[in-house]
């Protein structure tokens, strides 16, 4: 159908070129070379396998944009019954050309937060999608979600019954809350100070509404990171990043230290922890490595590099950062600190959360502009604004410094 | 829908985790001791109570089949006891208590065509976005400039030989799902949209397409009897934001959406502050299907970095350290006045000291 | 002007300078090698070729008397061969190169009541504005509270017990004609100008003063019949800046009209970049003659420096470094949410990071 | 006249008390107490002695002005034949209150470059002051003027042609160039990078028309410091920074070093010095201090400590930072640095500067509105359209980081 013509054709028979079923796709085959896991071998291999002319149409019209260098989707609204988002509907525009893809829609799953599997329920999935859908899933968009991409809509609703059956559910997408995402924390590593997947669960679970019927001003993403080394990326990808900090003194095992130290050396403690320590607050004293907390600043730094030795102290929780996106309109927003500390442990603890997080949403959906994120909003406005409208106080900790300027409203 | 629905929707939320946590996990949740790098790709965890937990990582296209996915599921099976998980950065993890399965598991993802790596100092998997395989609005095929670029980057995915963490990130539009990274590949357009008048007034919310300017350049006016909007291309500085809003507004272009190269974002707290990243280098061709001057760039930065980092020390961490003068110099790239920012806090970034090297 | 001139002006810009050197100065011009501080206001410098200059600095009240200046006349006929310069603070300076003149100096200028000091790691002259004695828009008297202050920070002055250079300024009105500095005592505003509508018409260009105002508050409106502006009440943030260009616009209140206290600005490049300073205190009264609310709190705060403040660590290196939560505790001061930036650039004053202090 | 009414008299009886001359200034006396010289001792012993009815009105509203704490003084346009400024006229608000300071106009009187005086000249400019003024006199306005304090209208011309005889001129006031201020430089100070002095006076001297004849967008203020300790404070106070500046390495005298180590010990050497070196640029090696010029960034921090045994390098001039400001509508600015390295040495390199002095205040007043300063022109249109207006070649010197947002407009 789709002839490559840019001239480029390689004399080199590729091992696709030998299959029957697909069109040749010379561009994307030079895709297949190189030692990183080529996409292109994997879709062209289940399309031999499974026939599926939707994949073909994929391929073609793939083809087709990297010749053209154009893309070829559209937008189309597709959801399932009841639900107002968690399908990406996408409709080619040359389906006269290539209608074998002339519908390519994609579900958001979310998946168990830490995105943990056993292969049982990972199989099942396969097995669904590959009865309904292309076969080809994304593991994981970026806001962290499964994406089973390549469905029709007449098969939608059929194959998110079965999958909802299983034990799954969509995730969000257009003005709702949406997918959170969390790091391994408490399940593999020793740095988490809560439970990052429960808390993911937890709020996930009690905005559930809110993620399948988009009625906010915007996007609403948490993500949960165990420490402050925030492997979610909260801090400037989510609207409300959780991430577990710490009240007291780091916890030294100084045994452990000694050991280290003997292991690396003293120059290493020097020029690799000391003075990399971004408030200069190590001290070494008579070859020993002192801490001073009051002025530690909870980087994580030197727990990184001595885990064994250091960990976070024991009076634990989270500290929030608010109104954390990318680019549009304003430039990248990093999450604002409106949080300092909050406890994480009880039940009530998650609830308090979950219910600042009400409000705070609901203040932004009373003062928020549509197609505005949250940060964008608190700019607007104000952060003092924003701290009344919901009730938080004031304090040092949300600044790098206090004004600079006199340009504010004080009466006495 | 014609089919009768037998099922009612459980709105569940996220999925449970319980069942999907491999046993000394859930047998050692929350009492983690410490860890160690034991090489490329191989983490081991040991437990308050002295549990161990060998964790192999290795990478994937992201975009699976199912035919590889069930590959994967076949090697949890073996040798992980049936669990597996995925990272924020779409490696696969496998985690088993018993050593001797560690290099079992190398060995059959090598098989499988997965390399084992990215973990530790070292370029991790390239965070992924749509491009042209699914979305609406790019200029570019994020998933083919990923597999180019990972291709030259195999090696310093599979050893540890980076100063620290190297996070890569390739966006498809300005929007830049990708978020902020060491160093980002991110599409920049160069035109004013062209604007399909014809079609305007019945596909888009015009009210909604002149509020997503970020500098006012779009007004209604009349065309051809239609009602439809015009750009002043004076301001327009072809951000493509309306185009996200009304796919009337063209904004991508086979030649003149071009790559742009940013460097030193850092989303950890770890020394610095997280920062957003920098452009460095811009007007790079969108060349399907390797992109070679996207991968010759990003390879400069890389050899730069790799020769002058300190051990723990970021992209950003290490500029700031030797001044982006130097920066420059050492990757071979080149300052020029579109790098002034001119945006709404573009003061904040001017030099107003007498600092200065040279 | 009824007068019959004699005189052709000359147009000679700034005052020829050969004239006013020392002769030690003109003969080592541009020579010299180095310095050192002898005792409190007491500076040497030696030449390359060996000459050696003593200066004596001391403090005067800015606002001099012609017999005040012909005293210090005296002073430097006798002994700095009749020259002297003043620095950028206020103080006088007389060079010479016969040490025993030294002591001299210190005494006769200590007789005619100059303190000597000035120089070096202390608290130096405080940057003087105009305030009642002279300026037309001023809510206060800076040379009184100057004076009061100065009154009780002399020995700060006359002493070399500070961690390093003090600067200080007092500015009668927002706008700060003070300047940057380490603490700086400004004049804040807290409700919006009374407009005197029936002589604003005459006496001011509305459009002139309608630009002016920062927050866009300011519009046209006939007043009891005659054209005149109005102001916004909950846009205007009492900044004062239309009264500046419409005496009209009566900002200043005998009550309402407040001290606010700044600290952390820096001029110089030396280690940190130069600084703009912070909002530390506000609500402060305007109570003459002697303001001593303000004087307790710039104590404050040089108690909490002098006694945490490391050897040539400025006022605001030294908040850097033990942060404003700290400085706030140390000082005794309380942060409130005036102090969130709510301004431009406000967002990049927001901790955009888990950085945090306990 | 004025009588105190605030119930605040004091019983005990001051100096000025016994004095006939002048009314009770019970509030101003206040003023007398305490061991930092007063300026309204000063004031009340001129008045006594030379018995100006002008001084006896400046005490008593000034005294009412504490009183009441309400400034009452307006501004006035008074000016000297030919110039369209220099004068700071004010004229009463309470004049039928208080006649005798009905007028107490300024002269705005250009001191020498550096602020040196020989005693002749000063007893001079006191004598004709004293003649047709106040005998008041501001050592100096914050501009670096010597403000002569309190003249009537009538007397203006006078007295300026007096003093302008004696060699002085007005200084700047109002939308000109203003008056300029320069550090001790090379006079007195071994830092000194270029001749303050001297390019103060030629560039004053060459603009002497622009500070007498307001023509500008809005003011425009010289400051020249001979080195980055910017002893004039030129990077928030002046619109062109003029800092001295070196392009090699940092002179070393080796002995000298440890002298100085010698004297303050080598933990002095690293807790002083190198560790406030802001790039880390100083290392010790085997007890000798060893710097990096390629990572020094000219702070002066470890000059200044060892002034002695440290120099800035032999090839010297000045960095231009233009656009520093105070607070007005859009918050404090510092200058931004424009030229990295300019060389001050000959005439023609006076006049390269003088030259794209002009060429900046040109295309200031071609794209800056009324009331308006070079800086905030600048951020308003952008430094990359300021650089292509003036001709200068951008450089990564003028940023602390290339832009963080695609937003900018290049077409290839
Ligand atoms: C699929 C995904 C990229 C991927 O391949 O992984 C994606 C794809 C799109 N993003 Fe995104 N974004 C995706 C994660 C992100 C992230 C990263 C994150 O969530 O951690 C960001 C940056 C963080 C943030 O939220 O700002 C992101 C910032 C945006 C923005 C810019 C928002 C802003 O305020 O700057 C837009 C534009 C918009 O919403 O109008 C956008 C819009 C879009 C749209 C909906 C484009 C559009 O307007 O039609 C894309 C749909 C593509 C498609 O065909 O599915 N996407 N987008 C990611 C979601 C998958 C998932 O659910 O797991
Ligand atoms: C598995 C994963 C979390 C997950 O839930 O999926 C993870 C796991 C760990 N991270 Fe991470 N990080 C993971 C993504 C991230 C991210 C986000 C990202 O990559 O997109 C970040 C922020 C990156 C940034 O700043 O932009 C991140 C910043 C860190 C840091 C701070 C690094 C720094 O110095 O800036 C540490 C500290 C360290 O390296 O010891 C860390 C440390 C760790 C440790 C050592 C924690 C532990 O004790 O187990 C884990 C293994 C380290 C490793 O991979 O080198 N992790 N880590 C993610 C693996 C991604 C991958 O496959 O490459
Ligand atoms: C005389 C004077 C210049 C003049 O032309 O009048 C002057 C003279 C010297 N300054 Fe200065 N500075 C003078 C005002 C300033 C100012 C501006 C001001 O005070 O308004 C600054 C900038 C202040 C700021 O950052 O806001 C200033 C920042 C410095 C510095 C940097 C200090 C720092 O660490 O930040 C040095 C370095 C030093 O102290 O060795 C310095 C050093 C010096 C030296 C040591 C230079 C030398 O080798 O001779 C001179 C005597 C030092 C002293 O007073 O301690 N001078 N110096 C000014 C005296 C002012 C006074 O009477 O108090
Ligand atoms: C006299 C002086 C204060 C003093 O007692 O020393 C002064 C006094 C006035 N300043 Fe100033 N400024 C004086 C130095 C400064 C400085 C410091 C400097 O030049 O180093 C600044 C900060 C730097 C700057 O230029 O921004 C300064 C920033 C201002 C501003 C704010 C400008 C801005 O853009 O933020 C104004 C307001 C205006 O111009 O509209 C202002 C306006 C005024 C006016 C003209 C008020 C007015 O609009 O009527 C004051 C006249 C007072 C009078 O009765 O003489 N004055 N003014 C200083 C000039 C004396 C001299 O010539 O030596
Ligand atoms: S964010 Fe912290 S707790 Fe979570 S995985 Fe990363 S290092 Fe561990
Ligand atoms: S956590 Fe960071 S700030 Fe705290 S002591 Fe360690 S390195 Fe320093
Ligand atoms: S970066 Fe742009 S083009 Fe790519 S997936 Fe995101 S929205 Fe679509
Ligand atoms: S491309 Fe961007 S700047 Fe241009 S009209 Fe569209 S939204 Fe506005
Ligand atoms: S600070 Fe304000 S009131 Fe004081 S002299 Fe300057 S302009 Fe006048
Ligand atoms: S006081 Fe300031 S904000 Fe209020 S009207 Fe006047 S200029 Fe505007
Ligand atoms: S600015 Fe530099 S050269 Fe000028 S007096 Fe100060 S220290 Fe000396
Ligand atoms: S001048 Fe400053 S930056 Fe340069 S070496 Fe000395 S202390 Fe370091």
């Amino acid at each position: 159908m789709i002839k490559a013509n840019n001239g480029n054709e390689t004399e080199k028979v590729t091992a696709s070129q030998e299959n029957t079923f697909l069109n040749p796709t010379p561009m994307l085959d030079e895709l297949e070379n190189g030692l990183w896991p080529s996409f292109i071998s994997g879709l062209k291999e289940l399309a031999e396998r499974t026939r599926k002319p939707i994949l073909r149409g994929l391929l073609d019209q793939l083809e087709y944009s990297y010749q053209t260098k154009t893309g070829y989707w559209q937008g189309s609204l597709v959801t399932v019954h009841g639900y107002g988002s968690g399908v990406v509907g996408r409709r080619s525009m040359i389906k006269d050309k290539i209608p074998e893809a002339a519908e390519f829609h994609t579900f958001r799953v979310q998946p168990a937060p830490g995105l943990h599997y056993n292969t049982k329920m990972l199989r099942n999935l396969c097995d669904t999608w590959e009865k309904h859908g292309s076969g080809l899933i994304a593991l994981h968009g970026q806001t962290g979600d499964i994406m089973l991409q390549g469905i029709e809509e007449a098969k939608v609703q059929e194959c998110f019954d079965e999958i909802n059956q299983a034990g799954w559910d969509l995730g969000g997408a257009g003005a709702a809350m949406r997918s959170a995402a969390s790091c391994v924390g408490p399940a593999r590593c020793e740095h988490a100070c809560y439970d990052t997947l429960k808390l993911h669960y937890k709020t996930l679970t009690h905005f559930v509404s809110e993620i399948h019927r988009p009625q906010y001003n915007y996007k609403f993403k948490f993500k949960f990171s165990g420490c402050p080394n925030d492997c979610t990326n909260s801090i400037f990808r989510s609207d409300m990043a959780v991430i577990g900090m710490w009240k007291d003194s780091i916890q030294v095992d100084a045994a452990a230290v000694q050991t280290w130290i003997d292991k690396n050396s003293i120059d290493s403690l020097v020029n690799i922890v000391i003075n990399n320590c971004p408030t200069r607050a190590i001290l070494l004293k008579k070859g020993k490595m002192v801490i001073d907390n009051k002025n530690c600043i909870r980087c994580m730094h030197c727990i990184n590099v001595m885990p064994q030795a250091l960990s976070p102290g024991k009076e634990r929780g989270v500290t929030l950062l608010l109104g954390g996106k990318n680019v549009l309109k304003v430039g990248t927003m990093g999450g604002t600190m409106i949080v300092p500390f909050h406890k994480m442990e009880t039940d009530e603890d998650v609830q308090n959360f979950i219910h600042l997080s009400e409000t705070i949403i609901e203040w932004w959906n009373d003062n928020g502009f549509d197609h505005e994120r949250i940060g964008e909003t608190i700019e607007r406005v104000g952060l003092k604004q924003f701290l009344d409208g919901v009730g938080l106080e004031a304090s040092i900790d949300m600044v790098t410094q206090p004004r600079s300027n006199p340009y504010y409203k004080s009466e006495y | 829908m014609n089919t009768k629905r037998t099922w009612k929707t459980v709105e569940s939320g996220p999925r449970d985790y319980q069942e999907a946590l491999h046993p000394v996990v859930r047998k050692n949740y929350g009492k983690w001791h410490y860890h160690e790098m034991l090489k490329p790709g191989v983490l081991k965890h040991v437990a308050e109570n002295g549990d161990i937990l060998f964790t192999v990582r290795a990478g994937t296209p992201r975009q699976d089949s199912v035919d590889l996915i069930r590959r994967i599921c076949d090697i949890a099976d073996k040798y992980a006891d049936g669990y597996l998980r995925f990272t924020v950065r779409n490696n696969v993890e496998f985690m088993t208590s018993d050593e001797t399965n560690v290099e079992l598991l190398i060995k059959e993802l090598t098989a499988i065509g997965l390399p084992v790596g990215g973990a530790g100092p070292c370029v991790s998997a390239i965070a992924h976005t749509q491009g042209w395989l699914h979305c609406d609005i790019p200029a570019t095929d994020a998933s083919g400039v990923v597999k180019a670029l990972m291709d030259s980057l195999i090696d310093d995915f599979k050893s540890l030989r980076m100063p620290s963490k190297v996070r890569l990130s390739t966006s498809c539009c300005a929007i830049n799902c990708g978020g902020q990274v060491d160093i980002a590949i991110v599409v920049k357009h160069t035109r004013p949209p062209r604007i399909n008048h014809e079609i305007l007034g019945n596909i888009c919310e015009m009210p909604k397409v002149v509020a997503r300017c970020p500098v006012a350049a779009i007004r209604p006016e009349v065309v051809n009897d239609k009602p439809s909007l015009i750009v002043d291309n004076d301001k327009c500085m072809y951000c493509g934001a309306c185009f996200g809003a009304c796919p009337a507004m063209e904004i991508n272009h086979p030649e003149h959406s071009k790559f742009a190269i940013w460097v030193g974002g850092k989303n950890s707290n770890a020394r610095s502050k997280p920062s957003v990243m920098s452009l460095v280098a811009h007007n790079l061709p969108n060349n399907p299907p390797r992109w070679p001057e996207v991968t010759q760039v990003v390879g400069q930065i890389l050899a730069a970095f790799k020769k002058e980092g300190r051990p723990w020390e970021r992209m950003g961490e290490w500029i700031a350290r030797v001044g982006w003068k130097h920066f420059f110099e050492a990757t071979g790239l080149v300052f020029d006045k579109d790098m002034i920012d001119s945006y709404r806090h573009a003061r904040t970034t001017f030099n107003q000291s007498a600092h200065l090297r040279f």
